[in-house]
């Protein structure tokens, strides 16, 4: 066994094991972090393929920003982590056999796919890195789906503004003190004279059923 | 010697992994999160490895745009949940079942 | 005035008047309603004893169509007119009877609801009739006598309010109608195989199907098709097990019963028969099941009408007696002398009921004769014409039922002596008969007219018949003239028809080429004709030699010594308890039909309903599918837990099941 | 005259739709609706007199392309057999929406134009040539058929309306895949004349029957698929009774005749037993089965179905492979005849409902003390529906019977039973309802029927008497296409 | 490879969008609460210009640019056209909706408008990367709009719901696309992949159809056929009546293009797996759709399993891989949206602020208290039941007589059992508004006059088109064969 092939399989033991620990762990923060250990190795795997700026890029958008954000969200949300584990291992076999059968259904296929064992490895023809290749052919054949990337993101951002933004001059607290000091009392007192009550009960009620219509 | 098929199969495992976990976590929505990214991360090892062992660049650029996707979807997924957490106070799947029938 | 013209004046007159008296019957008023349908019905007499007079005098024979009723294929079905010598004679009798009945009626219906109604009913039930007489194809012969079984109907539940009318009306209908259902298949089968519904033209093709067999049985098809219909004329003319109707038809008013369910409707079978007699001559089979038949009612029928209290009842039991005497005559191939019982029937019988119906109205519409007795002194008319039916009917000579009787028991007997199935026990019947007829009739006279004026006693017990009736003791009176007249009118053809139509109907020629008398009798009435006995005179001094008078004598003495003894009568009774009781349920025939038949129908209805259409098509289809969907619907959602999580292992779960799928198709 | 069809069809369809605007105005939108069924109805009477009883062919033929892309055509055309019932169908909707007037006092408009449009689509599908035509006509007439039972009908008029619904349905989605594979059998082809002369295996032929079958038979309806019907009727206001019993049924019988006997004749042969016995136990079991409803309109929707048994059994009595003249006459006259005597039968019960609210036969009793003039109409219209010769009911009953005694004596003994249920169940419920002394202070309050009732009486017995002294007006038109009709039966297709 | 400057024009309704939404943001931003109505207008304006633009840059012939990754063939502008159009309606139905439940005006209109984008680019993708793109971005917006309703528990849960299983399936969807382009040889582009599959032998079989499998899943689960429905009657129901509008109509002609672009466009060589799967999801559907519908008391939901039957429907086209088959599709896709916007549309303008029409039991009685509304929801549920002469009825017509055609008789005569059933919950519908006596008086709030005619039209349509269906019939077979 070479060291490629000790590599894979330390960094795929790895990877699955904390594959596995995202799903059961028992706090999410762990699960989070468990998935960024995940990513870790998975750029590793990466790397192992030759695809050095995937690799990095996964470990900086997903690591460095998603997984943040996850964890930012995590821990903003105050949970009571305690009752979400109740019944955990309950479904456990069921969630085995389940995946289990999914993982055979697809072992079935992949091992019985003859097309490539040989090593992988960067174009021989090419001398030029992973990263130039990408570039050339992302910002060339690839300059649509780019400029569509684009207005993801854009939409991304709208809608977590849209979503989350909460328009705060109506609930805030802070005093306008000069406001506070000019008011006078015929802004904020008023005398009504009101008619005596001599409707009968019955259009009142009307009064009230047409009102509560147009709510 | 390590081929195509190892890493497939990997990732096969890790898909398996995160189908598990969808269906295991009953309860904690944020876990089921994972279990999606999980699921992505599965896919851009399939995109990687075909791409890496059919010396094809497609494949990458696939993966590139996943990520990106992945990286919005997460934001507005993430706001969801906020707004969810305001609503019932809670991230229960349990608690999500206003729905039914 | 072409012949057509005079023929269509027949059939129109009387249905003219009928329907605008029908419609108009408010807006003209009770005395032109009556003058009209009056109108109506003399000019159709009139007219009929004009044809009737042609046909004597120069053997008028015509045989056309009015209109098409129906083409089918390239078979054209008209409605059409056959005049002859019985379709003149049925006329003539028809008419003539019902005219008087027109006149009657002024009288009797006097004051009651739905005068013009009625008058319009009885002209349209002579319309009826004269389509029934007049028709030369079976379509229109169906309708005449569907026609008057409506009309009948109609009449029979006249006193719509009285429970028992509208009882009796429905059942008169409903039994009628299967006697019907035969007709009607024989009719089809009339079609099936000789393609034609035209009396001549199956006649002419008779031949060609004598020797058929009906498909996949041994029968003759003339057998069937003559037995078929005959269940139509058992229905119409009352015969056994279909006769149940009659007695209660007594419902309807009494001019009807003289019109309808005495002088004419219920004739129409036997008329049907003799108008097909040459089809049914080709049938001994079919000939002796009439003759059977026709002498259960007449000898067992007849019985019933000795135990009868109700006088009308009386007269309709006879009426049933009668008609199988008629259907003997039939059945013994005596075609012609069946009619000829018919119209001297129709006379006398027409001329009984009336006389009823004005004891009734003299009575004031009291019909239980052990409310009479001793009218005689109060309504001589209406008791010596009833003393003139009685005789007539008991057939003692000279009067009208005589001659016609004595010929239908010659020709019993000659069946009998040619071996005709049967007709042992068809003589004895027929004799035995004589004896009840007189017996019953002259119970009847004596009864209503003789003895204790019972209607004195005062009326403790309602009577259920009698809702017009007057409480407390009445005093009974002579009717109009206007009631009078017509039974005097009546009297006089009841007591000569006999001897003067004798001639016409037995030997003579007058209905060659229309009735075809069966050989045997034929060769009989051959000898009798040479040996000179065939006239009327002959036939009343063979009678004194003869049993039949005698036991017609001996019949109005029993009756008398019943009348006057009725200790006599208890006696019998005490010896013939169970016989009388079955006699009193009339023979359980009744019950078969309204406590069995009937509740039986409505038994297998409710049950297919209530079973087969409720629960099991209903309930357990249709809205048991629709239930079973439901339930599924409500299981079926329940998989929509609402859980995301469970949503996304149904996903997989999908995959799963392509993957294996799959999996499966390619390592196929 | 060549657009007379499409003028009989779509003028009450565009009154109707006009109808619909006219929702403020009640009384208006009653007098227009009766104008606009009135010409319908004069149209379809030209079609009457001016149809050439000798040809064989389709008259007043009309042919557009429709549907292109599907080879759909609007092709329109009558013969013998489907000219009468455009004009019962025409003349029917004259006297329902005279019948609706007074007593419809909701939604007057919607009524009204309901029953317009559906008298449109009726006629549609009896003059429709090309399949999908037929079906979008057949199909149609569900809607405003829906809505009428349900919204002016009575107590139980949504379940009702809804078996109505889902029941007829069931049947014609069956009969649209039949029509989409004869559509691909004859190269794409919808015109219904057409796939006479389609060759088709017994094994198509068998499964097209039961697709039709099920459509028609529903409609007709046949035991067993009958049950609808006597919640339909019952539930329905009276228009909706009389147009249901009077004319879509008929629509059943109609199907038999031009799609189920010659397009698969073969297969019709192969079942005609299956469907003479269902025939029979049309008449006696459902004969049976009127006579113990408590429910006036329920017994007299058995009735029809019983009735409409003899035109199924009419339909199907074959003799060595030819079908029997009488008895497809008799089953077209039938339905002409039933056309009438339904429509009226209904009236009557109508008339007596709107009086008293009551369908319950126990709650009816001397009705004739009150209303003498509607009782006699009411007699006459029981006296043809149990079938009295001299009313048109008793001349298609004669007629099936001759042909069954010609083709198979035992049907006939037991379609002939109907004589005697026939009379029993009507003249039963004749005598409880109308017969006998005032049985309660309802029907005390009842009075005689008014001027309009009067006439839509005086109308149907004029026309049950006509066609039952002279059916020949009506047979006359249909001998030769029935002709033509029974050599295409005779052929084998195989 | 060098950078080519590409063909703008076939991209020009595109970049026409894209320009509008960024503008619509930015006048978004600066414009005072009482002035939102200026987003309305660009919004209507945004949508009629990419309708005249897509009308101008039509040339009758398949237009390609990006390398090929965008293309603009006769389905494409016809879809494209439709989806404008009803956009444009549906932007006239939800304003006032819009208004009352205080969502957000501007960026609803903006998401929106990125949805209608998304769509534009799924149905002109001819790239599997892009199409997955589009997928996206139309998703996303989905689901931000339909949480744009924040304090809507049921809103947001559904956000939420939708949001995973969605989620969940585009992995599913990638996982296939990641087979695909390793059993072919490393190719996205759906010609590309077509030919490799031509030329290849049988090598790769088991790979493709594995990635097979999985793509099936991640499109069906955007027409949403069982089992990969269970967001459909979640979402429909908890999203604001806006958005339902919006997902239960427009958004179906986009996702069924997609379907034909990745099945028929690219995989069509492997239809002998995926119509047979196919047609198993699609008699699922009509089963379970319609089955479970019958239970259903609020008619939103209702409506969602309904949309599951039809797509049944839908799918079943598809199965028969042919040009009539595809064309039936199109066909009932385009009536379907039709039918639906105008059934949406009613509810839409039925609520009011505070109420929500999405029981049944609010519909009682409406035809006594609003005729109009009710006479043209009857349209829509018997044209959805397929009764004819509306339009619902063609739609059905040429999906059978296209599986009929193609030996699919027992399914078909499935397919007609199962809308049977479908009928009954129909006409309960119906039952409930005509039937039925008013519980309470729906007051449909003042919409514009405009808005109702739009709507009368539209209703006036699925009569008008049921009757002469023959131009749209023609136009939907025009685009499939080009």
């Amino acid at each position: 066994m070479d060291i490629v092939s000790v590599l894979f399989y330390v960094f795929a033991a790895i990877l699955l094991f904390s594959g596995f620990r995202v799903i059961t762990a028992k706090n999410p923060v762990h699960a989070a972090l468990f998935l960024v250990l995940a990513f870790v190795t998975s750029a590793c795997l990466w790397m192992m393929l030759n695809v050095e700026f995937l690799a990095l890029t996964l470990i900086l958008v997903y690591v460095g920003a998603v997984m943040v954000l996850f964890l930012f969200v995590v821990m903003m949300l105050d949970v009571d982590l305690e009752s979400l584990r109740k019944g955990f291992w309950k479904n456990m076999p069921l969630a085995l056999v389940l995946g289990v059968v999914v993982l055979l259904e697809m072992l079935l296929v992949i091992v019985k796919n003859p097309v490539v064992t040989s090593v992988a490895n960067v174009d021989p023809e090419s001398k030029i890195s992973n990263a130039n290749k990408l570039g050339w052919v992302l910002y060339t054949q690839y300059s649509y789906p780019v400029e569509l990337a684009s207005m993801i993101l854009l939409l991304g951002l709208v809608v977590a503004v849209a979503l989350t933004l909460r328009k705060t001059d109506k609930q805030a607290k802070y005093q306008n003190i000069a406001a506070q000091v000019a008011v006078d009392s015929k802004t904020r007192f008023t005398m009504v004279k009101m008619a005596a009550e001599v409707e009968e009960i019955s259009s009142a009620e009307n009064k009230q059923e047409t009102a509560g219509d147009k709510q | 010697m390590i081929g195509m098929n190892h890493y497939l199969i990997l990732s096969a495992i890790l898909f398996a992994i995160s189908v598990m976990g969808i269906f295991l976590n009953r309860k904690n929505i944020i876990v089921v999160l994972l279990s999606i990214e999980l699921m992505l991360l599965a896919v851009n090892f399939n995109f990687v490895t075909f791409s890496s062992f059919l010396h094809n660049v497609a494949g990458q650029i696939f993966v590139f745009f996943t990520l990106t996707v992945a990286a919005a979807e997460s934001a507005i997924g993430l706001a969801i949940l906020i707004i969810l957490f305001r609503n019932l106070r809670s991230i229960n799947v349990r608690d999500m079942d206003q729905l039914k029938g | 005035m072409s012949s057509m013209h005079l023929y269509l004046t027949i059939i129109l007159a009387p249905l003219v008047s009928s329907t605008l008296v029908g419609l108009f019957g408010c807006a003209l008023g009770k005395k032109l309603s009556q003058l009209l349908c009056i109108l109506g019905v003399l000019i159709s007499t009139v007219c009929s004893v004009v044809v009737l007079n042609q046909v004597l005098s120069n053997g008028l024979y015509f045989d056309g169509p009015l209109y098409t009723w129906l083409t089918v294929g390239n078979q054209t079905y008209s409605v059409g007119v056959l005049i002859d010598s019985l379709t003149a004679t049925m006329l003539t009798v028809v008419t003539s009877v019902s005219l008087m009945v027109h006149i009657y009626t002024i009288g009797y219906m006097a004051g009651e609801d739905g005068y013009t109604r009625f008058f319009s009913y009885i002209s349209l039930f002579t319309f009826m009739m004269i389509m029934l007489v007049m028709s030369n194809n079976f379509i229109q012969l169906f309708f005449g006598w569907e026609g008057v079984g409506l009309v009948s109907y109609l009449l029979i539940g006249f006193y719509f309010k009285r429970e028992s009318a509208i009882f009796a009306n429905l059942k008169a209908f409903l039994i009628n109608r299967i006697g019907d259902l035969g007709f009607l298949l024989g009719i089809g089968l009339v079609l099936a195989y000789f393609g034609t519904l035209n009396y001549a033209e199956v006649f002419a093709k008779l031949n060609e199907i004598t020797g058929q067999t009906f498909l996949g049985t041994g029968w003759s098809v003339i057998t069937v098709i003559c037995l078929l219909l005959f269940v139509g004329a058992m229905g119409k003319s009352a015969q056994f097990p279909l006769h149940v109707w009659l007695p209660d038809s007594m419902e309807g008013p009494t001019p009807i019963s003289a019109l309808i369910h005495a002088a004419t409707m219920v004739t129409a079978g036997i008329f049907m028969v003799a108008r097909l007699s040459p089809m049914y001559d080709l049938s001994e089979t079919a000939l002796s099941f009439i003759a059977i038949v026709g002498a259960i009612n007449a000898l067992f029928l007849g019985l019933l009408g000795l135990i009868q209290n109700d006088i009308k009842r009386v007269v309709a039991y006879s009426t049933l007696s009668q008609l199988g005497y008629m259907a003997v005559a039939l059945g013994c191939g005596a075609y012609s002398v069946g009619i000829f019982h018919l119209m001297t029937h129709a006379f006398f019988k027409a001329l009984l009921f009336l006389a009823a119906g004005s004891v009734i109205v003299g009575m004031h519409h009291e019909q239980d004769m052990r409310k009479m007795g001793g009218l005689w002194k109060y309504m001589p008319i209406t008791y010596l014409v009833t003393i003139v039916g009685n005789l007539a009917l008991a057939g003692i000579p000279p009067f009208a039922g005589f001659f016609s009787k004595d010929m239908i028991l010659e020709a019993a007997e000659n069946a009998h002596h040619h071996g005709l199935f049967g007709s042992s026990f068809v003589v004895f019947c027929v004799y035995a008969a004589v004896f009840v007829t007189a017996c019953y009739s002259f119970r009847q006279l004596f009864m209503t007219f003789h003895g204790e004026e019972r209607f004195r006693h005062s009326h403790n017990d309602h009577h259920g018949h009698d809702d017009h009736g007057h409480h407390g003791p009445v005093e009974p009176h002579e009717s109009p003239w206007v009631i009078t007249v017509p039974l005097v009118l009546l009297a006089i053809p009841s007591v000569i028809i006999g001897w003067v139509a004798f001639s016409k109907f037995v030997p003579g020629d007058f209905y060659q080429n229309v009735i075809f008398n069966a050989e045997f009798f034929k060769e009989f009435t051959g000898e009798a004709m040479a040996k000179g006995e065939l006239s009327p005179i002959a036939m009343m001094i063979h009678s004194l030699s003869s049993p039949p008078v005698y036991l017609a004598l001996s019949g109005i003495i029993a009756a008398y010594v019943a009348h006057k003894s009725p200790a006599f009568v208890a006696a019998i009774k005490a010896i013939f308890k169970p016989v009388i009781y079955v006699m009193e349920r009339k023979y359980f025939m009744d019950d078969l039909f309204i406590n069995l038949l009937a509740p039986l129908g409505r038994g297998i209805g409710k049950v297919l309903w209530s079973i087969g259409d409720v629960l099991l098509i209903d309930g357990l289809i249709v809205n048991g599918s629709a239930r079973v969907i439901g339930v599924f619907s409500k299981i079926f959602r329940r998989a929509q837990t609402g859980y995301v999580n469970s949503y996304a292992t149904f996903m997989v779960l999908g995959i799963l099941i392509l993957l294996t799928f799959c999996t499966g198709l390619i390592l196929h | 005259m060549n657009y007379l069809l499409s003028l009989t069809i779509w003028t009450p369809i565009i009154f109707g739709l006009i109808t619909l605007l006219i929702n403020k105005n009640d009384c208006l939108a009653r007098y227009f609706a009766l104008l606009g069924s009135i010409i319908a109805f004069l149209f379809s009477l030209i079609v009457f007199f001016s149809f050439d009883s000798t040809a064989t062919a389709m008259q007043f033929q009309e042919m557009w392309p429709w549907v292109g892309s599907l080879n759909i055509n609007y092709h329109l055309g009558v013969d013998g057999i489907s000219m009468p019932f455009v004009v019962l169908n025409n003349f029917i909707t004259v006297l329902v929406i005279l019948a609706g007037f007074k007593v419809i006092k909701h939604k007057v408009s919607l009524y009204n134009s309901m029953f317009l449009m559906m008298t449109g689509f009726i006629s549609g599908s009896f003059c429709a040539l090309d399949a999908i035509l037929f079906y979008v006509f057949f199909e149609a007439m569900l809607i405003p058929m829906y809505l009428i039972i349900g919204v002016w009908g009575s107590s139980n008029r949504v379940y009702a309306a809804i078996k109505f619904f889902l029941y007829t349905l069931i049947g014609s989605l069956l009969m649209l895949v039949a029509l989409i594979y004869l559509y691909f059998k004859s190269n794409g082809n919808f015109e219904i004349l057409s796939y006479y002369k389609l060759p088709l295996s017994i094994t198509a032929q068998t499964l097209i029957f039961i697709a039709f079958f099920m459509s028609f038979a529903v409609k007709v309806p046949m035991w067993p698929l009958h049950t609808w019907l006597p919640d339909a009727h019952p539930e329905a206001p009276t228009g909706g009774s009389m147009v249901l019993a009077a004319i879509t049924l008929k629509i059943g019988g109609y199907g038999f005749l031009r799609f189920i006997l010659p397009i698969v004749p073969d297969a019709s042969r192969e079942l005609a037993g299956l469907m003479v016995v269902l025939s029979l136990i049309a008449i006696v079991y459902i004969g049976l089965v009127a006579v113990v409803q408590k429910d006036m309109k329920k017994l007299v929707a058995y009735s029809s179905i019983s009735h409409m048994g003899f035109v199924t059994l009419g339909c199907f009595l074959f003799a060595n492979g030819t079908l029997n003249t009488w008895a497809v006459e008799g089953a077209i006259t039938q339905m002409i005849s039933h056309g009438f005597v339904s429509a009226a039968m209904f009236f009557c019960i109508g008339v007596m409902y709107d009086r008293v609210h009551s369908r319950n036969i126990a709650d009816y009793g001397g009705v004739v003390n009150k209303m003498p003039v509607f009782a006699a109409f009411f007699m006459l219209f029981a006296m043809a529906n149990s079938g009295l010769p001299g009313t048109s009911g008793f001349a298609g009953e004669f007629m099936v019977i001759m042909g069954a005694v010609e083709t198979n004596f035992v049907a006939a003994i037991l379609a002939g039973l109907t004589l005697i249920l026939g009379a029993g169940y009507t003249l039963w419920m004749y005598k409880r309802v109308v017969f006998g002394d005032v049985v309660n202070s309802h029907v005390a309050e009842m009075d005689d029927v008014s001027k309009r009732e009067f006439l839509i009486l005086a109308i149907l017995a004029l026309a049950v008497i006509v066609m039952g002294v002279c059916p020949n007006i009506f047979v006359a038109k249909m001998h030769a296409s029935v002709e033509q009709l029974l050599t295409q039966v005779t052929l084998s297709k195989i | 490879m060098m950078l080519t400057y590409p063909n703008l024009i076939p991209v020009l309704p595109e970049l026409f969008m894209a320009f509008m939404i960024v503008l619509i943001l930015i006048v978004d931003a600066f414009t005072s609460e009482s002035k939102k109505g200026i987003n309305l207008v660009l919004t209507l304006l945004t949508l009629a210009g990419c309708f005249i633009i897509q009308k101008i840059i039509d040339r009758g012939v398949t237009q390609l640019t990006f390398n090929n990754m965008f293309i603009l063939d006769g389905i494409a502008t016809g879809t494209k056209m439709f989806t404008y159009l009803f956009s444009f309606v549906a932007v006239l139905y939800v304003k006032r909706y819009v208004c009352d439940k205080q969502m957000l005006k501007g960026e609803f209109y903006a998401i929106f408008l990125f949805a209608v984008l998304g769509m534009m680019v799924m149905i002109s993708a001819d790239n599997m990367l892009v199409l997955y793109v589009g997928l996206e971005l139309l998703s996303l917006a989905l689901y931000g709009l339909i949480a744009l309703q924040r304090d809507s528990v049921k809103a947001t849960e559904s956000a939420m719901k939708f949001f995973i299983l969605g989620a969940l399936a585009s992995g599913m969807l990638l996982f296939g696309i990641s087979f695909i382009y390793g059993g072919t040889g490393g190719y996205l582009q759906l010609e590309y992949i077509l030919k490799a599959m031509l030329s290849q032998n049988d090598t790769n079989g088991a790979l493709l159809v594995f990635g097979l499998v999985f793509i099936v899943a991640g499109l069906v689960f955007k027409l949403g056929l069982v089992p990969f429905h269970m967001w459909v009657p979640d979402v429909y129901e908890g999203s604001p009546l806006a958005v339902t509008t919006i997902i239960g109509s427009l958004t179906k002609i986009a996702a069924v293009v997609f379907i034909i672009r990745f099945l028929i466009g690219g995989l069509v060589l492997l239809n002998p797996y995926w119509s047979i799967m196919l047609l198993l999801l699609a008699l699922l559907s009509l089963f379970f759709g319609n089955i479970i519908a019958i239970a259903q008391t609020n008619i939103k939901r209702l409506l969602g399993y309904s949309t599951v039957s039809h797509m049944g429907f839908v799918a079943l086209g598809l199965v028969t891989v042919n040009v009539d088959g595809v064309s039936a599709t199109l066909f009932y896709i385009v009536t379907y949206s039709l039918t639906a916007l105008a059934g949406f549309g009613v509810l839409t303008m039925l609520s009011r602020d505070g109420f929500e029409c999405e029981n049944l039991d609010d519909l009682k009685g409406l035809s006594k208290t609003n005729p109009v509304y009710a006479g043209l929801l009857l349209l829509v549920m018997f044209s959805m039941a397929g009764i004819p002469p509306l339009v619902g009825f063609y739609a059905k017509l040429k999906i059978l007589a296209a599986l009929v055609a193609s030996g699919y008789i027992p399914a078909a005569v499935f397919a007609v059992v199962m809308s049977l059933i479908g009928a009954f919950y129909y006409i309960r519908v119906v039952k409930v508004m005509y039937f039925d006596e008013p519980v309470k008086e729906i007051v449909p709030a003042d919409t514009c006059v405009f808005s109702r005619t739009i709507l009368l039209v539209n209703g006036a349509l699925l009569v008008i088109i049921g009757i002469f269906p023959t131009m749209v019939m023609m136009y939907c077979n025009q685009l499939i064969t080009g």
